[in-house]
C-alpha cells in the first residue's frame, strides 16, 4: 500500500498546551500563508475552513471546579493506516516521501468527502462555497500556495510552499539538504508563546524530536493506530486525558 | 434502398471524423501573436553573444525570473538597434514610456502548479533545450496559442491530439510529461512535489 | 434529383456521426479541458505576481507597537512577521489586509440616526469643516464644551489637539483609556516581578506585545487570575479565583489587610471571612493567596479598567502597599515646546449636556468605552465628527465621518507602550499607496480653526518637529546608534522610517513605596503629560473616600451584606452590583480586536465565527445551570435587559462562565464580518451604561425569552 | 390517443387520466431542477450538510435505494441462474425498478460530489485501495447492465416491435440475458458489499469499523445479505402498490409468497449474522480502539434503542412473518413484514451513515445532528419523481407484468 513505505523525513509538530493561551494567532497566520479565505456568507464553524481549528477542551466538572485548556489541530499528518489517503478514489490525497507531510491536491478533487468522513481528527474541510475576499484584496494573496476553488477538500500541508522554497534555495546553491531554519509553517512562525515546535522527528538531534519524547508528551487517538505526526505535551492530567479514543458523552454538549 | 442507409451513415461518420480531427482542434484555440516581435537568434549569436541565463536568471533563493522585465532589456535598447518596425515600436511604446510589456507566456504553467528551476538546473543538471526546445535559436516569436476552454498555452497542452509519441519537448508540459522524466530519473514524488 | 430527408436518415446520420465522433480526440479533449477548466475557474482570485522583498515597519493597530516584516510581492504586503522572531497577535498577523477593508470610508459620510437602520450619505469636505467650525463658534458663543476623545493618546498629533484646545475657552482633551496602559503602572520592570495579581485583566488574551506572554511563561511569572469565568487568562493562570463580579474591591483589601496583618492600614477591617462571604471565595484561599503574593517575591496588581472607583482605589491601594520596581520613564518630548496646551481630562469630569463640537481621533485606531457615557456628555444639537479610516467601532455613532489613511497607508506614531522602562518612539512607515482619498487630521484641524498658531499644516510636520526635538535633546538611542551619532534630525528620521524604535535613556530602577495619593498623581510623562494609567483615574473624591471606608472602616461585627441580601437589591460596597429585580450579573469582555482597531480583517472570521474560539458579540454566554434556571437553551434568542437599554442576544451555555452572571464580548460583529456592504448591529457598548460606582464592567441585567 | 403504444388486450386508463396522475410528478421534477441548478451552479453550500456531516441525507438515502434496488439483480438471479420461473411475474418490474434505483442514485451523487465534471478522474486515476472506486466501477458498470436489461423490454413495445432489426436484437439479447443476469449479480454482490465496506474500514470512526476477512470488513457481507434480503421484499411491495394504483392483479399470489419466503429466509441469515457482528463489535473491535461501546449511544436522540429496532423490529420481526406460512397468505401481512423490512435496511443505512458521523471521535468534540435543507430533500424529490414518472410510463407501454393479461379475465 502507498501509505507503507517510509518517508526519507518526518516532519511533525510539538504543541506544548501548557504554553497555549489559546489567542488565535496560528489559525490567523495560517489563513494568511494558505489563502484561506473568509467565511462565506452564513459559513459557521460546522462549514468554516481552518486548517489549524483551535479546540477549547473542557475537565467536564461544574463550575468552579471547571478548567479549559486549548487544542490547536490541524491535520496530523498520519503515518501508518493513513485514514484518508486509501479511501481517495482518485488519488488526490497522498505522502509526500521526502517529507512525510500527507498532501491533499484540490484539483484532483472530486468532492465527494469520503477522506472527511474518514479523518477522525475532523481536520478536513470542504469548501462549500467559492473563496471570496473583498475587492482587490486578491493583492494580499500569498502566491507561493494556489487558491481552492469550490466543491473540494483542503487541509494543512505544513505550509508545504515553504518547504519548496527552501528546497529552491538549497538547490540554487547545488545542496540538495534544506536548511531546516527555512522550513517553519506558519502557524509555528507566529505562536506568540511559541508553543509550537517544528521540525523532523527522525533526526534525534531535533528539538521536536527531543519533545516528542518528553514523559508528558501524547498524541490525539493515539488507541487508533494512525501514528499522527502532531504530539501534544500538557503537564496536566485530565489535559493528557483528553487526547485518548472514548468519545464525549454529555449531551449538554450538543449543537443542533 | 440498403444502400442509401449505410450511406447516411457513412456521411454521418465523415463528418463527424473531418470536425472531430481538424475543425475542433483549429477552432479550440485562440491565436494571439507577442506585443513587440523578439529574436532569440539575434542575441544569442556571437554578435550579441548572451546566454539564456543573461536574461532569464536564477536569483540566490532559486527564484527564476522568468522573463526579464523592462529594466533587463532598457541598458542596450535605450537606442534603436537595427531599424525593424519592432524595434521602433518597442523603443517608443515601451523604453520611452517605461511600460513593461505585457509577453505572452508560452510555457506558463496553471496557478496550481509549484515548479522551480532551480533543482531542474542545478541538480539534475537540465539544459534548458530539454523542455524549452530550440526556442532559444528561433527568428521571430511564434503565434500563441490558448485553448480556450482549458486556458492553457498550446506549449503547456502539447501539440499532439493523440499524445501517443515518446517525450519530444513540443509533446507538452502537462502532469504526465513532468512524471515521465521523473520516473525515467526515478525521482520520487508525491502530489505536493508540484502542487501548491 | 430531389432529396427528401425523412427521420429515419436524420437518425442514421446522427448515428454514423456519434459513431465517428467518438473515433476523434474531440470528445475526449472536451472531457479533458472541462475538467481542466474546473480546476482554473476564471472568477477564482489570482494572487500577485512579482519580485519578492522584505520591508520593515511597525505595527500600528494597538498601543504595543510591535516592530514588523512586510512580506511584499511586487512591493504590496502578503503576510506580517515579526521582525525580531517570535509571533505576533492575530490583528497584527492580518493587518495588511485592512486596507482593503469593506468598512473603508472613501469619501467623508454625513450619518443619520434617525431610524433603526441609520442613513449614510456622502458629502463634501467642507460640509464637514463648515459643521465643526461652526459648532465651535457656537460654543464659544453659549459656553459650551469642545472635545477631542483621542483613542491614542501620547503621538504628536495628540499634542495638535490639545494646542487647538488651548485655544477654545472650553477646550476638553479627553485620551480614550488605552487598555493596558489604564490600569497597568508604566514603566514597570517586568524582568523583576515573580507574582502577577490581576483583577479581570484579560493578560493572557491580549496584553502588550504578544513576546511579553512569551517572557511571563518562560520566566515562570506565577499568575494569579481574579475573574468570574474561567478565561483563556484563567486558564494558563497558577490559581484561578472566582470572585463573585462587583467584589473586586472587597478581594483586594482582603489581601491588603491580610499582608499587614491586620494592623493599620489599607484595607484594615476587611478579614478574609467579610471577604469571603462578598466574593464567594473561601477565607482560608485568600488567606493563602495572600501568604503566596508575599512568598513568590515581588509582586504586581493589575486590573481591567472599567470596574468602577472603588475597585479601582483598592487596586492602587495594594499595589501601593507590595512597592512594586518602577523605573521613571523619561519624558517623551512633545513636538513644540512651551506652547500652551489643554490639559488630559476625564470624560467624567464633563458636565452633562455639555459638548457642543466632540471630535473622535480614530486616525491611530480605536478603544471600547460605553457609547451612552459619551452621549450624556453631549448637548441638544451637539455635532460628532469622527476622524476613522473605517465605518466601524466608534465611528459609527458620529454624524460627520471624515476619512484618514488605515496602517500601512500612512505615518502614524506610537508613544511609549506601557511595557517599555524608557521611553520610546516608533514610526510606522507607509508599505503601500493610498488606496482612497483621505484628510489628515491636522489639515482637518486647521481648516476647522484659524484661531491656531504656528506653521505646521500636516501630521508629518508635527512628527518630524518632535524628532527634530528629540535629537536637539541627544538622549537615547535608534536601534544600535546612538542619538548622538546621527548627523541631522532628518537623518534620524530616516532611520525611524525604517523601522527601528527610539528608545530614550533609561533611568535607575527605584523599589517604591508610596502613598497610593502620590502614585495617582505620576502619569505617563508625555507630550499629553498624562496619558495612561493612572491619570485616568479620578483623584479620589471625597464621596469615594466615603465608599472606601464604608468597607475599610466597618467593624468586622457589624453585619456584612451577605449574597442573599444582595440578591434583593442592596448594593454592599459598589452599590451597582444589583438592582431590583435583575437577578444576573452582567460581565462585559473587550478582546484587543475591539480595543486596537475600529475594524479587523475578514479572515479574523476564523476565530469568530469559523471556529468556536471567540464569542461573536451578540452572544450571551451563561453558565449551562443558570440557563436551566432561566429556561433558556443554548442557541435560543433572548433580550439582554440593562439600566441602558435592551440588547437582542443569542444564549450560548459554558461551564467557565460563573453561575449567575452572563458574559458579553464587544467587538466585531462576527456574523457581519467579512460581508459585503454588512454593518455592525448594535453591540453591548453601545447601550450599556456604568453604575453609580463608575463601573461598566459589571453591570446588572436580565435576560428574558424573545 | 396513445393506443396504439399500448399492448394489445391490456385495459390502461384514458389518456387524459394518465396525464393528470404525471402532472404533481413532473411538478415534483421541476422543484427537483431548481434544487439541483442550485446545487450545481451556486455550490454545495445549498445544503446543510457541514465538514462534520459531510456525508448526509444524500448518501443515506443513495445507499438505501441502491439496497433497495437488489432486487433487480438478486430476482435475476434467482429466475436465471437458480431457475425460479415463478420470477418471471415480476422480473420485468423489478429490472426497471433496479435501474430507476441506481440511476437515481448516481444522479444524485453527481450533485454530492462537489465538481461533478471531474467525476471520471475516478476511472483515469483509480486507487485501487478505495472502497469508493470498487463502488464507483461497479455502479456504473451494473448500471450499464441494467440498460441491456431493460432493452429488450422497451424493444418489446408495440410500435418498436415493427422494426425488423430491433425484434432480432431482441430475440439475441434474449438469449444472453442469463449472462448478464450473472455479470449483474457479481457486480451487485461486490457494490452492495463495497458500500457497506465504504464504512466498515473507516477505522478512524470507530463507531463504523469493523474488522472482516481479508480486505473486507464484515459490514461488507452484512450488506449484501441485507440488500439480497430486502430486495424481494422491496419487489414484493412495489408490485402491491403498483397493483393498488392500477386497481388490478398483476401477479398470482403465488408469487407474492415465494417472494416473501426468500425474504424471510434471508431476513433471518442477516440477522443472525448481524447479531453476531454486533457483539463482536461491541466487545472486541471498539475497545480495542479505544472506545467503551456505550458511550456510543450516550446521546438520547441515537440511544441504544435504535441499535434494538434495527435489529429486532426491523429484522427479526419481518423475518418471523414472512416465515410464516399462516400470515404469508395474507396479504395485509405480506405488504406490513416488507415495510418492517424495508424499514429496516433503510435504518441499518442510516446508522451506518448518519449515526456514524453524530459520534464525536475527539473527546473534546460533542455529538451532533443535522438537518437537511430544502434542496437537499427536493433533490431526492426529483429521483423520487423520476421514477414514478419512469416507472409509470413503463408501466403503461411496456410490458412489466407478463401475468397480467391472463389475470384480467
Amino acid at each position: 500500500m502507498n501509505t507503507a513505505h517510509k518517508p526519507k523525513a518526518r516532519y511533525g509538530m510539538v504543541i506544548d498546551l501548557d504554553r497555549c493561551n489559546g489567542c488565535g494567532g496560528c489559525a490567523a497566520a495560517c489563513a494568511v500563508e494558505n489563502n484561506v479565505p473568509p467565511a462565506a456568507p452564513k459559513a459557521s464553524d460546522r462549514t468554516g475552513l481552518t486548517w489549524m481549528r483551535i479546540y477549547r477542551a473542557e475537565n467536564g466538572r461544574s463550575f468552579p471546579e471547571n478548567r479549559t485548556a486549548f487544542f490547536p489541530i490541524s491535520c496530523q499528518h498520519c503515518g501508518a493506516h493513513t485514514p484518508c489517503v486509501s479511501v481517495c478514489p482518485q488519488n488526490a490525497v497522498d505522502i509526500n516521501p521526502e517529507t512525510g507531510v500527507v498532501s491533499q491536491i484540490p484539483p484532483r478533487c472530486l468532492g465527494c468527502r469520503y477522506c472527511m468522513t474518514a479523518c477522525p481528527f475532523h481536520a478536513r474541510y470542504f469548501n462549500w462555497s467559492d473563496p471570496e475576499w473583498p475587492r482587490d484584496m486578491e493583492n494580499a494573496l500569498n502566491p507561493d500556495v494556489s487558491v481552492r476553488m469550490r466543491g473540494v477538500v483542503e487541509k494543512c500541508n505544513f505550509c508545504h510552499s515553504r518547504w519548496q522554497a527552501a528546497v529552491a534555495k538549497a538547490a540554487a546553491n547545488g545542496k540538495r539538504e534544506i536548511d531546516p531554519a527555512d522550513y517553519v509553517p506558519a502557524c509555528v512562525e507566529a505562536c506568540p508563546t511559541e508553543a509550537i515546535a517544528f521540525g523532523n522527528l527522525d533526526d534525534p538531534r531535533s528539538e521536536v524530536s527531543r519533545q516528542s519524547r518528553a514523559p508528558n508528551a501524547f498524541r490525539l487517538l493515539a488507541k487508533l493506530g494512525t501514528d499522527p505526526k502532531v504530539y501534544y505535551r500538557s503537564d496536566r492530567d485530565w489535559v493528557r486525558r483528553m487526547g485518548d479514543t472514548d468519545v464525549a458523552y454529555e449531551s449538554e454538549a450538543s449543537r443542533g | 434502398m440498403k444502400n442509401r442507409a449505410w450511406l447516411t451513415f457513412a456521411v454521418g461518420l465523415l463528418a463527424a471524423l473531418g470536425g472531430g480531427w481538424f475543425a475542433v482542434p483549429w477552432a479550440m484555440y485562440r491565436r494571439s501573436e507577442q506585443p513587440v516581435q523578439f529574436s532569440h537568434r539575434v542575441h544569442t549569436s556571437e554578435a550579441v553573444g548572451l546566454s539564456c541565463q543573461d536574461c532569464h536568471a536564477l536569483s540566490d533563493g532559486g527564484k527564476f525570473g522568468g522573463i526579464p522585465r523592462l529594466e533587463t532589456c532598457a541598458p542596450c535598447h535605450a537606442e534603436p538597434q537595427g531599424k525593424s518596425a519592432d524595434e521602433k515600436r518597442f523603443i517608443n511604446e515601451y523604453v520611452a514610456k517605461n511600460r513593461e510589456v505585457q509577453w505572452l507566456v508560452y510555457a506558463r504553467q496553471p496557478e496550481n502548479v509549484y515548479f522551480s528551476h532551480a533543482p531542474h538546473i542545478r541538480l539534475a543538471g537540465l539544459k534548458c533545450e530539454q523542455c524549452h526546445g530550440q526556442h532559444g535559436t528561433t527568428d521571430r516569436l511564434r503565434t500563441f496559442e490558448r485553448n480556450r476552454i482549458s486556458t492553457y498555452p498550446r506549449d503547456v497542452e502539447g501539440y499532439s491530439l493523440v499524445r501517443l509519441q515518446p517525450s519530444r519537448w513540443n509533446e507538452g508540459m502537462k502532469m504526465d510529461d513532468c512524471s515521465r522524466c521523473h520516473h525515467e530519473r526515478g525521482v520520487e514524488e508525491s502530489c505536493l512535489t508540484c502542487h501548491k | 434529383m430531389t432529396m427528401n430527408v425523412s427521420r429515419r436518415d436524420v437518425l442514421r446520420f446522427t448515428a454514423g456521426g456519434a459513431v465517428g465522433a467518438m473515433m476523434t480526440p474531440a470528445p475526449w479533449k472536451a472531457l479533458d479541458d472541462v475538467a481542466i477548466w474546473t480546476q482554473n475557474w476564471s472568477w477564482i482570485p489570482k494572487p500577485p505576481k512579482g519580485p519578492v522583498t522584505m520591508r520593515a515597519t511597525a505595527c500600528a493597530l494597538c498601543p504595543a507597537g510591535c516592530p514588523v516584516q512586510a512580506r511584499c510581492i511586487g512591493g504590496l504586503p502578503v503576510s506580517m512577521h515579526a521582525a525580531s522572531g517570535g509571533g505576533l497577535c492575530p490583528l497584527g498577523l492580518t493587518g495588511h489586509h485592512l486596507p482593503y477593508h469593506p468598512a473603508r470610508v472613501v469619501r467623508p459620510l454625513r450619518l443619520f440616526h434617525d431610524g433603526p437602520g441609520s442613513r449614510r450619505i456622502p458629502v463634501q469636505i467642507d460640509a464637514a469643516v463648515a459643521a465643526a467650525a461652526g459648532a465651535i463658534r457656537g460654543a464659544k458663543a453659549t459656553s459650551r464644551t469642545v472635545a477631542v476623545i483621542d483613542m491614542r493618546p501620547g503621538r504628536s498629533v495628540s499634542w495638535g489637539w490639545q494646542r487647538f484646545l488651548a485655544t477654545v475657552p472650553r477646550g476638553a482633551y479627553v485620551p480614550a483609556p488605552a487598555r493596558e496602559g489604564s490600569r497597568f503602572p508604566s514603566g514597570v520592570d517586568l524582568d523583576s516581578i515573580r507574582t502577577i495579581v490581576s483583577f479581570r485583566a484579560p493578560l493572557a488574551e491580549e496584553w502588550g506585545p504578544p513576546q511579553l506572554q512569551k517572557r511571563l511563561l518562560d520566566r515562570r511569572v506565577n499568575l494569579i487570575q481574579i475573574e468570574p469565568t474561567h478565561s483563556p487568562t484563567a486558564a494558563i493562570a497558577g490559581r484561578w479565583l472566582a470572585a463573585q463580579p462587583g467584589s473586586e474591591a472587597a478581594l483586594a483589601m482582603a489581601i491588603a489587610s491580610q499582608l499587614h496583618e491586620g494592623t493599620a492600614g489599607p484595607g484594615e477591617g476587611m478579614t478574609p471571612e467579610i471577604a469571603s462571604a462578598l466574593t464567594g471565595i473561601p477565607a482560608e484561599t485568600i488567606a493563602a493567596t495572600a501568604r503566596e503574593i508575599v512568598q513568590k517575591g515581588p509582586a504586581l496588581v493589575v486590573a481591567e479598567e472599567g470596574l468602577g472607583r472603588a475597585a479601582d482605589a483598592a487596586i492602587v491601594e495594594l499595589n501601593t502597599l507590595l512597592g512594586h520596581s518602577v523605573v521613571a520613564q523619561t519624558d517623551l518630548l512633545a513636538p513644540f515646546a512651551g506652547e500652551p496646551i489643554a490639559p488630559a481630562t476625564e470624560l467624567e469630569v464633563i458636565e452633562d449636556s455639555s459638548i457642543a463640537l466632540l471630535l473622535l481621533d480614530m486616525s491611530g485606531g480605536d478603544a471600547p468605552f460605553p457609547w451612552p457615557l459619551v452621549r450624556r456628555k453631549l448637548a441638544p444639537k451637539a455635532i460628532v465628527i469622527a476622524l476613522s479610516p473605517f465605518l466601524a467601532g466608534t465611528a459609527t455613532h458620529a454624524d460627520y465621518i471624515v476619512p484618514t489613511l488605515p496602517y500601512l497607508e500612512t505615518l502614524l506614531e506610537i508613544p511609549t507602550p506601557f511595557d517599555s522602562t524608557a521611553a520610546r518612539l516608533t514610526i510606522s512607515a507607509p508599505l503601500l499607496p493610498p488606496r482612497h482619498a483621505a484628510v489628515d487630521p491636522v489639515k482637518f484641524l486647521r481648516a476647522i480653526t484659524r484661531d491656531l498658531p504656528g506653521q505646521w499644516t500636516k501630521s508629518e510636520e508635527l512628527m518630524r518637529a518632535r524628532v527634530s526635538r528629540i535629537h536637539e535633546r541627544g538622549e537615547g538611542n535608534v536601534g544600535e546608534k546612538s542619538v548622538a551619532d546621527f548627523a541631522s534630525a532628518d537623518e534620524m528620521w530616516e532611520g525611524l522610517l525604517a523601522g527601528t524604535p527610539w528608545t530614550g535613556a533609561a533611568a535607575a530602577q527605584t523599589r517604591v513605596s508610596v502613598p497610593h495619593q502620590a502614585t495617582l498623581s505620576r502619569g505617563q510623562a508625555g507630550p499629553a503629560g498624562s496619558a495612561g494609567w493612572p491619570s485616568l483615574l479620578p483623584a479620589l473624591s471625597e464621596k469615594d473616600r466615603s465608599l472606601m471606608t464604608a468597607v475599610t472602616g466597618r467593624p468586622p461585627r457589624q453585619k456584612i451584606a451577605s449574597s442573599e441580601q444582595r440578591a434583593d437589591g442592596r448594593g454592599a460596597i459598589d452599590g451597582g452590583v444589583v438592582a431590583v429585580n435583575a437577578p444576573l450579573t452582567l460581565v462585559i469582555r473587550t478582546p484587543r480586536d475591539v480595543t486596537a482597531s475600529a475594524a479587523v480583517s475578514p479572515v479574523m472570521t476564523k476565530l469568530y465565527r469559523e471556529s468556536g474560539l471567540r464569542r461573536s458579540p451578540e452572544v450571551a454566554v451563561v453558565n449551562p445551570a443558570t440557563a436551566r434556571q432561566l429556561g433558556l437553551a443554548a442557541g435560543r434568542r433572548a433580550k439582554l435587559l440593562i439600566e441602558g437599554g435592551a440588547l437582542p442576544v443569542v444564549i450560548a451555555t459554558d461551564h467557565a462562565v460563573m453561575p449567575g452572571v452572563v458574559e458579553m464580548t464587544a467587538g466585531p460583529d462576527a456574523i457581519a464580518l467579512g460581508e459585503r456592504g454588512a454593518r455592525g448591529r448594535p453591540g453591548i457598548l453601545d447601550v450599556v451604561t456604568a453604575d453609580a460606582s463608575g463601573s461598566w464592567r459589571t453591570v446588572a441585567a436580565r435576560l428574558v425569552e424573545a | 390517443m396513445d393506443k396504439g403504444l399500448i399492448r394489445r388486450g391490456i385495459r390502461r386508463c384514458s389518456t387524459g387520466q394518465f396525464l393528470a396522475w404525471l402532472t404533481p410528478w413532473v411538478a415534483m421534477l421541476g422543484f427537483g431542477v431548481l434544487a439541483i441548478g442550485l446545487c450545481l451552479v451556486k455550490g454545495l453550500n445549498q445544503t446543510n450538510m457541514d465538514n462534520r456531516f459531510a456525508f448526509g441525507l444524500w448518501i443515506f438515502l443513495d445507499l438505501t435505494i441502491i439496497a433497495l434496488g437488489a432486487g433487480a439483480f438478486f430476482t435475476g438471479f434467482l429466475l436465471y441462474i437458480l431457475r425460479r420461473e415463478e420470477l418471471r411475474a415480476v422480473i420485468n418490474s423489478a429490472v426497471v425498478i433496479g435501474f430507476i434505483c441506481y440511476s437515481g442514485a448516481i444522479l444524485v451523487l453527481m450533485v454530492d460530489v462537489g465538481q461533478p465534471l471531474r467525476a471520471w478522474f475516478t476511472f483515469w486515476h483509480p486507487n485501487v485501495h478505495s472502497m469508493l472506486t470498487e463502488v464507483t466501477f461497479c455502479i456504473t458498470c451494473y448500471l450499464t447492465v441494467l440498460a441491456i436489461e431493460y432493452a429488450p423490454i422497451m424493444l418489446k413495445n408495440r410500435q418498436l416491435r415493427k422494426v425488423p432489426s430491433f425484434l432480432v436484437f431482441e430475440f439475441e439479447l434474449h438469449k444472453v440475458m442469463p449472462v448478464f443476469a450473472a455479470v449483474g449479480t457479481f457486480l451487485s454482490f461486490f457494490h452492495q458489499g463495497s458500500l457497506g465496506g465504504l464504512y466498515g474500514v473507516l477505522h478512524g470512526r470507530p463507531f463504523a469499523y469493523r474488522e472482516g476477512f481479508a480486505i473486507w470488513p464484515s459490514t461488507f457481507f452484512l450488506f449484501i445479505l441485507s440488500a439480497i434480503a430486502t430486495g424481494p421484499a422491496f419487489v414484493l411491495l412495489t408490485t402491491w402498490m403498483v397493483s393498488k394504483v392500477a386497481r388490478k392483479e398483476l401477479v398470482r399470489k403465488n408469487v407474492y409468497s415465494l417472494l416473501a419466503k426468500i425474504s424471510g429466509w434471508l431476513l433471518i441469515v442477516y440477522v443472525g449474522f448481524k447479531s453476531i457482528d454486533t457483539l463482536v463489535w461491541l466487545n472486541r473491535t471498539a475497545p480495542l480502539s479505544g472506545v467503551s461501546p456505550i458511550r456510543f449511544y450516550a446521546w438520547a436522540p441515537f440511544d441504544i434503542w435504535l441499535l434494538f429496532v434495527e435489529i429486532a423490529g426491523f429484522g427479526l420481526l419481518p423475518a418471523l412473518i414472512f416465515l410464516s406460512p399462516a400470515r404469508r397468505r395474507s396479504v395485509p401481512w405480506m405488504i406490513a413484514g416488507s415495510l418492517l423490512a424495508c424499514a429496516g435496511v433503510a435504518t441499518n443505512r442510516f446508522v451506518m451513515t448518519i449515526q456514524t458521523l453524530a459520534v464525536p471521535t475527539l473527546k473534546f468534540e460533542p455529538f451532533m445532528l443535522y438537518y437537511p435543507s430544502w434542496q437537499e430533500v427536493a433533490t431526492f424529490l426529483f429521483v423520487v419523481a423520476y421514477g414514478v414518472i419512469l416507472y409509470s410510463l413503463s408501466f403503461r407501454y411496456l410490458t412489466l407484468f407478463p401475468q397480467e393479461r391472463d389475470l384480467q379475465h
